[in-house]
């Protein structure tokens, strides 16, 4: 029961995990916290259900088409409606709220063209599961688990090994200076956008095929669990996304599995309780900022 | 454009008084129940978001979580009315002080967090805040909510049709605007807007910033505990659903929308943001994709939200030190 | 005589790295004494652990007679000590006269009683130090540009006015660091003169300078550090000939 | 999404200036419960329609207000407020969930304005005031009823139940389980779940698993049910799985696919499903309205709209007898026995609320057949 | 035309005219310094040319090519690059990072082969190589600020007062070093408040003051000019 409800939680957390990498690579980027992270999350998985089902069932191919859609629309959000707001030299908050207002155009155009019921989700692939002794593992949540630990490690490459990656970072220490080494700086950001979501789309679309149920409103909650995740583990450090995500999920299960109210007041508290005595987060590096 | 800025700077207190006597005499241009209730509602997120502003906005330190205080407010005055029937002194007074106990029990060890980190603290906190008053039943009645939560009243007058519910919150505004605007004024302001600004070097002039914001926090909370208080008494229902982490966003929204750290913006940021989905009902179903847009358009033209950025009291002290200048 | 300012085998560790090491050194009431050394060799950090910006790893501050070290900043501040940063560090967006006013904050002692009731306290104390802000603001010759935005001001003026500001606390020991850094020559030179007019008045005041012009003619006295370590202390005279400062970090010619 | 949720004023009415008679409907037109709320709406319409094309009553037409309450308690008292404020209106229906109905009640009840709920079903609405009414049994009666035909059915087995955070979910739960007890079966356990919180439900159902009960009973919307239950199957939760009369909807079975295979659904209100219509036979009135619905709105009628329908036809009744008179339109409601509505014979009891027999079906081939003991 | 040809420069900021239509010419292989005091607009124009703030009249040619309205890494690309005031180091990458990032526009093989020269010039970086740059020292940071602009091998490099806070020492081996850098073919323009010093190795000099050109002089003239002498060298 115990391992159950670990598993459990692994693979609620990987879910978080999934999206909380996409978060972090914004907020390392652009130092702002995307609100509409998980709306990207919702229209990637409603774009790969809609062109599958357009489609005849492929998935495949609805699927790459999907991304590329949810990751054109992630840096069409940059381009009209955040680069302008960067070039004023605006503060954060203005950004923030711009986030907010795209969430919320996505949110209620889906909700417009779809409709607000919850879709059915077809079991493309039929994975079927192991069973070791009363615990029970789907293959389908090895899966996402696998797929959340790959793309960080991607990522941690492209962040760390490559020319954009290390632009990337430049960008969202001083845009001025990383302008004068040459950096195309809205390219860059708008390409962060990109991937971003990107990540959001493949993790919307893994989420829907486990659930086999996709809705307008999956992004709202799951991507404050994600935020959380992402700070607990570090704000901007993507190891500690993943981290943060799948201690939040087994945190919450186990929480669960003792007071299913209080589910995510336990998860919430214990991130309270681990930011008052690590203020920046369980890998965040302590900058202690040089006066 | 600044000449214009540097006149209504000049005009201050004249202005101030146009406007009150224009929210005075409003119910009467507007007699309509309709007409009252919105503008009753546009008060109380003037207190609200004015309140958010004092740490948020003069303070810097984000808060997502400022429908908590909210909550904790208009429960602790929904349960002392509906179980004790205490009078609105106590209700209001209680919820005040609930709510800045809260506060400071929650910012003691958590402000000295940075940025997102409290941002996401404060958000946690709400959400932990609007799981109690979902589960404990015995207490909050969980998801039922508490029913007829008896109105205002005090020594045999009860504040009960919506014109008196209109004054009443009138007052309050101007009591808070007040408030806000001495804190702000004084050296504790400036010290609050110091520590916004560079918190070392506020610190290297000699401000205890985790007191300093400690402080403020609890005033803001406590304020918004006020208008919870309000809230439950005036809508004679409250159920968690209305202090979720949505509720703390859009208040967020309101402050950054009229511009940080400005009454006058802040005002005006409530009172477009509370009509715009009322104006936009005609459009039905498309309204929010209109409001949406509306938000992102607003950051675009004016990032510094409406008023943001413009301080009228430096203003006028320029204008007035340009004019000493001429006259020399 | 007494020190003002007792400086205890203070040692400063980063990780491996020993920013501060085991520096003794005392400063004395309406004192100028000037610190040297080469780029990193932990000058400013002896200024933020004097400061309470760090706690030093091992050693005392010893001032008025009592261990400051591991004070929190404010506290420091309170009892008498100010600063200027090297990095300059105003409050951006607050005017020039503002930045004065929150300067003024320990010597200041309206609180929030009286700011909500605008107490007779408040407005008197507010008037005051409206009046010795704008004293300081002369001094440093910005009250023209009281009431524009400190982010405004061109670079040698933000330093003026951190000098200003952190005057306007009333400090007994002023600690500046690098105040020519980004002025002329010309501006140097009456840097130099307004920081004699500090003696004048009282001030006793612990310099950081690469500008050797403005250290070698108004410090009583040098601290030279080089790699974490005091390696000289004397006279401008004496230290100017100084082979291991020579070598260290004036060069062959000066 | 669905057509406009406009404020309806149908037929030629406008022509007669002024004089109307006029309703408003409240309820869920977007959000998590849309489903239920447009089909309520569409509903009422439909009749008000009819009305109104007959020449309305007594020569005077109906005019119907509609607002959209989101499933937002305080949504529906900002609309209680709003209509209560328009002294012409006479009649509100609304809304479809009890948390809705219950917030907006005090409101309606202070002005002494009928509130005229199709759905509400917990127990406190009706004693929210005399001018409440409800067409739904409430739960005092619908939940002991399934306990008692769960037990009856399967006999004292061990139950186990997960239940939505609302006021129906608890109320819901905490009769059935009571009455579980009371009548020898026992209770493993309950979990609770807050709406849109979470689709994960696995913490709760390994919970579950581990209580090894006999029979698993699920109070959620049809979305959330479907969820459950496929998430308890993948995790093994061997039980027979009951739901209630919520999930009787085509959606629902597409959501659960083969997992809702053997699934008994209880249920106090009819269902139209033609898959489930092949093994019954409905009276006239009701076959009317039910191709009359599938005729104005292209899709089929389910038991809620059948509700929605009926509120209309009592309160046209009413309104008839009494006039323009808000409290002769509350008494004579009051009044309303053994009238033949498309949702069932309906008496009400002196609490304003009715009693309504059960009707129950069992999940097979993907089609909600009746229900016959296996 | 001149390699560097500004005409008619104006910028503003909000109401405040920072520069009020200033002509500079930079000739290729040349050094030239500008001075001026506190907030004559020096900055400003470094900040102009290289494409970091607008101008609102004039034009700026750069190698035949008019970049008045280029973008700042389309500019970079050109090479012509500024070591900006203020340092405007990347706090939080490491020292390696930093100086890689200059040469961002570069082949690694140029990279690898600066990397040396830079490493060479200010040995202090290499030994803190993997410091995250924000925990550095002021002049460290500063060296830094110098040694990343170098990376790119401008054609015209731009130092906005290079040796501010730096020890002597270090000075001079600044200004040696602007002199060998000017040797082996890269043009420089230079603000800086140790004028004696930035005059003594430049070829032509620009007094600026209150956003106007008022001096525009060979190098050695302006270091004996009384005139300068007393408002930017301290009267000696
Ligand atoms: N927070 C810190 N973390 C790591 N290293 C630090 C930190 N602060 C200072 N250092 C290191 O300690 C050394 C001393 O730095 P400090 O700033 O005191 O030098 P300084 O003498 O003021 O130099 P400069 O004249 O260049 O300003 C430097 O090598 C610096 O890199
Ligand atoms: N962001 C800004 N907003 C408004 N005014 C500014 C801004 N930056 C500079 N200024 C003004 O423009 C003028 C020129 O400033 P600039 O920084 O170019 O001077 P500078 O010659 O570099 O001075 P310094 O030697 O102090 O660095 C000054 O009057 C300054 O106040
Ligand atoms: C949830 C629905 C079945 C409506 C339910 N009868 C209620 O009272 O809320
Ligand atoms: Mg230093
Ligand atoms: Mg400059």
């Amino acid at each position: 029961m115990f391992i159950q409800q670990l598993v459990n939680g692994l693979t609620i957390g990987s879910t978080y995990a999934l999206v909380a990498i996409g978060f972090t690579l914004i907020f390392g980027v652009l130092e702002l916290i995307n609100f509409a992270h998980g709306s990207f999350y919702m229209v990637g998985a409603y774009f790969t259900l809609m062109l599958m089902l357009a489609m005849g069932g492929n998935f495949v191919l609805a699927f790459i088409i999907s991304l590329a859609l949810t990751g054109a629309l992630g840096a069409m959000m940059d381009h009209f409606a955040l680069r302008r707001i960067r070039e004023r030299r605006a503060t954060k908050d203005a950004a923030l709220i711009s986030t907010i207002g795209i969430a919320t155009v996505i949110d209620h155009s889906v909700l417009e063209f779809f409709g607000s019921e919850t879709k059915s989700f077809p079991a493309v692939l039929n994975l079927g599961k192991i069973t070791v002794g009363n615990t029970i593992i789907s293959y389908m949540q090895i899966l996402i688990f696998a797929v959340a630990v790959i793309l960080m490690g991607l990522l941690t490459f492209i962040l760390y090994k490559t020319r954009i990656g290390k632009a990337m970072r430049a960008v969202s220490q001083n845009m001025d200076a990383a302008k004068l080494m040459g950096i195309n700086v809205n390219f860059v950001i708008s390409f962060t956008f990109l991937v971003a979501s990107v990540l959001a789309a493949i993790a919307g679309t893994m989420v829907g095929m486990y659930y086999q149920a996709i809705e307008v409103t999956m992004g709202f909650a799951i991507g404050m669990k994600s935020f959380a995740a992402a700070v607990l583990g570090g704000i901007s450090v993507l190891p500690g996304a993943m981290l943060g995500g799948l201690i939040i999920g087994v945190v919450e299960a186990l929480g669960a599995s003792i007071s299913s109210g209080y589910r995510d007041a336990i998860a919430f508290a214990v991130l309270i309780i681990v930011l008052v005595f690590k203020p920046s987060g369980l890998l965040g590096k302590k900058h202690n900022n040089k006066v | 454009m600044n000449r214009i800025l540097a006149c209504l700077a000049r005009n201050q207190l004249l202005i101030s008084l146009t406007v009150l006597a224009l929210a005075l005499l409003f119910p009467l241009v507007f007699p309509s129940q309709y007409s009252i209730r919105m503008a009753t509602l546009c008060g109380m997120y003037i207190v609200l978001a004015l309140s958010l502003n004092l740490i948020t906005g003069y303070t810097g330190q984000v808060s997502l979580g400022h429908a908590a205080f909210f909550g904790i407010g208009a429960y602790t005055a929904a349960i002392l009315a509906t179980r004790f029937g205490l009078n609105f002194l106590f209700t209001f007074i209680a919820a005040a002080i609930v709510a800045g106990l809260a506060a400071f029990l929650l910012g003691l060890p958590t402000l000295k967090l940075k940025g997102h980190y409290l941002a996401m603290v404060t958000l946690g906190f709400c959400e932990i805040v609007r799981l109690v008053e979902m589960n404990w039943m015995g207490l909050t009645r969980g998801p039922l909510g508490i029913l007829n939560i008896p109105p205002p009243s005090l020594w045999g007058f009860t504040i009960d049709a919506p014109i008196e519910y209109y004054y009443f919150i009138v007052a309050l505004v101007v009591l808070t605007i007040k408030l806000v605007q001495n804190i702000v004024d004084s050296r504790v302001g400036k010290g609050l807007i110091a520590i916004s600004e560079d918190e070392i070097a506020a610190e290297a002039m000699g401000i205890n910033i985790l007191r300093y914001k400690v402080m403020v926090f609890v005033i803001s909370a406590a304020l918004a505990g006020f208008a919870g208080a309000f809230y439950a008494q005036y809508m004679s229902y409250i159920d968690p659903t209305s202090f979720g982490t949505d509720q703390s966003i859009s208040i967020f929204i309101m402050i950054i929308f009229g511009g940080l750290a400005s009454i006058p913006g802040t005002i005006i940021g409530v009172i477009v943001l509370t009509l715009l989905p009322e104006v936009l009902r005609g459009l039905m179903d498309f309204r929010l994709i209109i409001y949406g847009l509306i938000l992102i358009a607003m950051m675009l033209v004016k990032p510094e939200g409406l008023l943001g950025n413009i301080n009228f009291t430096r203003i006028k002290k320029a204008a007035d030190g340009k004019k000493a200048g001429e006259l020399k | 005589m007494k020190p003002l300012l007792g400086i205890e085998r203070v040692t400063q560790r980063f990780g491996g790295l020993v920013a501060v090491s085991n520096v003794s050194f005392q400063i004395f009431e309406n004192e100028i004494i000037g610190v040297i050394g080469p780029n990193g060799a932990g000058k400013t950090t002896l200024f933020n652990i004097i400061t309470g910006i760090y706690k030093p790893t091992e050693g005392k501050v010893m001032y008025d007679e009592g261990n400051i070290a591991g004070f929190r900043p404010h506290e420091i501040t309170q009892s008498g000590l100010a600063r200027t940063f090297q990095n300059i560090r105003l409050f951006q967006n607050m005017t020039v006269l503002e930045n004065v006013l929150v300067g003024m904050h320990t010597r200041t002692k309206a609180n929030l009683f009286d700011a909500v009731f605008r107490t007779g306290r408040l407005k008197k104390e507010q008037l005051e130090a409206t009046q010795k802000a704008e004293y300081y603001l002369r001094l440093v010759d910005l009250y023209e540009h009281r009431h524009s935005a400190a982010k405004n001001l061109p670079y040698g003026s933000q330093r003026k006015l951190e000098i200003a500001r952190a005057m306007a606390s009333e400090p007994r020991l002023l600690l500046l660091d690098e105040p020519a850094a980004g002025m002329n020559e010309q501006e140097t030179a009456e840097l130099m003169e307004f920081i004699g007019k500090l003696k004048a008045l009282g001030y006793t005041i612990l310099l950081i300078e690469h500008d050797m012009k403005l250290v070698m003619n108004i410090c009583e006295r040098i601290i030279v550090f080089d790699h974490g370590c005091l390696i000289a202390q004397g006279e401008p005279e004496v230290i100017k000939k100084e082979p291991k400062v020579i070598e260290a970090y004036l060069g062959k010619e000066a | 999404g669905c057509g406009p949720a406009s404020e309806a004023n149908n037929g030629q009415a406008g022509s007669d200036k002024g004089k109307s008679y006029k309703l408003a409907f409240f309820g869920p037109l977007s959000g998590d419960a849309m489903q239920y709320g447009v089909a309520i709406k569409n509903a009422v319409e439909l009749e008000i329609r009819k009305v109104n094309d007959a020449g309305g009553i007594n020569g005077v037409p109906v005019e119907l207000k509609v607002f959209d309450d989101k499933n937002d308690p305080k949504e529906s008292v900002n609309i209680a407020n709003k209509i209560v404020s328009d002294p012409e209106i006479l009649v509100a229906i609304g809304s479809f969930t009890s948390s809705c109905s219950l917030a907006a009640a005090p409101v309606f009840q202070k002005n002494q304005v009928p509130l005229f709920s199709p759905t509400a079903s917990h127990p406190d609405f009706p004693f929210a005031g005399d001018y409440m009414f409800t067409l739904a049994m409430t739960q005092k009666l619908e939940s002991k009823k399934f306990a008692e035909f769960v037990i009856e059915q399967f006999g004292p087995k061990k139950v186990a139940t997960i239940y939505q955070n609302t006021d129906y979910g608890v109320t819901a739960n905490d009769i059935f389980v009571n009455r579980i007890k009371e009548l020898g079966g026992t209770v493993t356990g309950s979990e609770q779940f807050i709406s849109g919180q979470t689709k994960d439900y696995s913490p709760l159902i390994s919970n579950i698993k581990a209580q090894q009960p006999d029979i698993f009973y699920v109070i959620g919307s049809y979305s959330e049910a479907a969820q459950i239950i496929q998430q308890a199957k993948a995790l093994d939760l061997k039980a027979q799985y009951i739901g209630n009369g919520q999930l009787i909807r085509e959606d629902f079975l597409k959501l659960a696919g083969a997992n809702g295979e053997g699934l008994v659904v209880m249920s106090s209100i009819p269902v139209f499903l033609s898959s489930a219509l092949e093994h019954q036979k409905l009276s006239a009135n009701t076959e009317a309205f039910v191709n009359d619905f599938k005729k104005a709105y292209q899709v089929e009628a389910d038991g809620f709209s059948a509700m929605g329908y009926d509120s209309a036809s009592l309160i046209v009744d009413a309104i008839q007898k009494a006039g323009a008179d808000k409290k002769g339109i509350r008494d004579a409601l009051a009044q309303t026995k053994n009238y033949a509505g498309v949702s069932g014979n309906l008496s009400f009891m002196d609490t304003r609320e009715v009693e309504r027999s059960l009707i129950n079906y069992r999940v097979k081939d993907g089609t909600f057949i009746p229900y016959v003991r296996e | 035309m001149a390699f560097l040809n500004i005409e008619n420069l104006t910028v503003n900021y909000g109401n405040i005219k920072a520069l009020k239509g200033i002509d500079i010419e930079v000739e290729k292989n040349e050094i030239v310094t500008l001075i001026g005091s506190n907030g004559a607009g020096k900055t400003t124009t470094m900040n102009t040319i290289a494409g970091l703030k607008r101008s609102s009249g004039g034009r700026i040619m750069f190698d035949g090519e008019d970049i008045t309205q280029m973008g700042t890494p389309q500019i970079v690309k050109k090479g012509l690059t500024l070591s900006p005031e203020g340092r405007q180091v990347f706090p939080k990458l490491s020292v390696f990072e930093n100086i890689e990032l200059g040469a961002y526009t570069r082949s690694k093989k140029e990279r690898d082969e600066m990397l040396e020269v830079v490493y060479d010039l200010f040995p202090k970086l290499k030994e803190r190589r993997s410091q995250s740059a924000g925990t550095l020292s002021g002049g460290e940071q500063q060296m830094l600020a110098v040694g990343r602009a170098l990376m790119c091998k401008p054609k015209l490099l731009m130092l906005d007062e290079p040796s501010l806070g730096l020890a002597p020492l270090i000075v001079k081996e600044i200004f040696d070093l602007i002199v060998r850098i000017n040797k082996l073919g890269t043009t420089i323009l230079l603000v800086e408040q140790n004028a004696r010093m930035a005059l003594a190795i430049s070829q032509r000099g620009y007094v600026l003051e209150t956003g106007k050109i008022i001096l525009k002089a060979d190098a050695d003239y302006l270091l004996n000019s009384e005139e300068v002498k007393n408002a930017y060298l301290g009267g000696v």
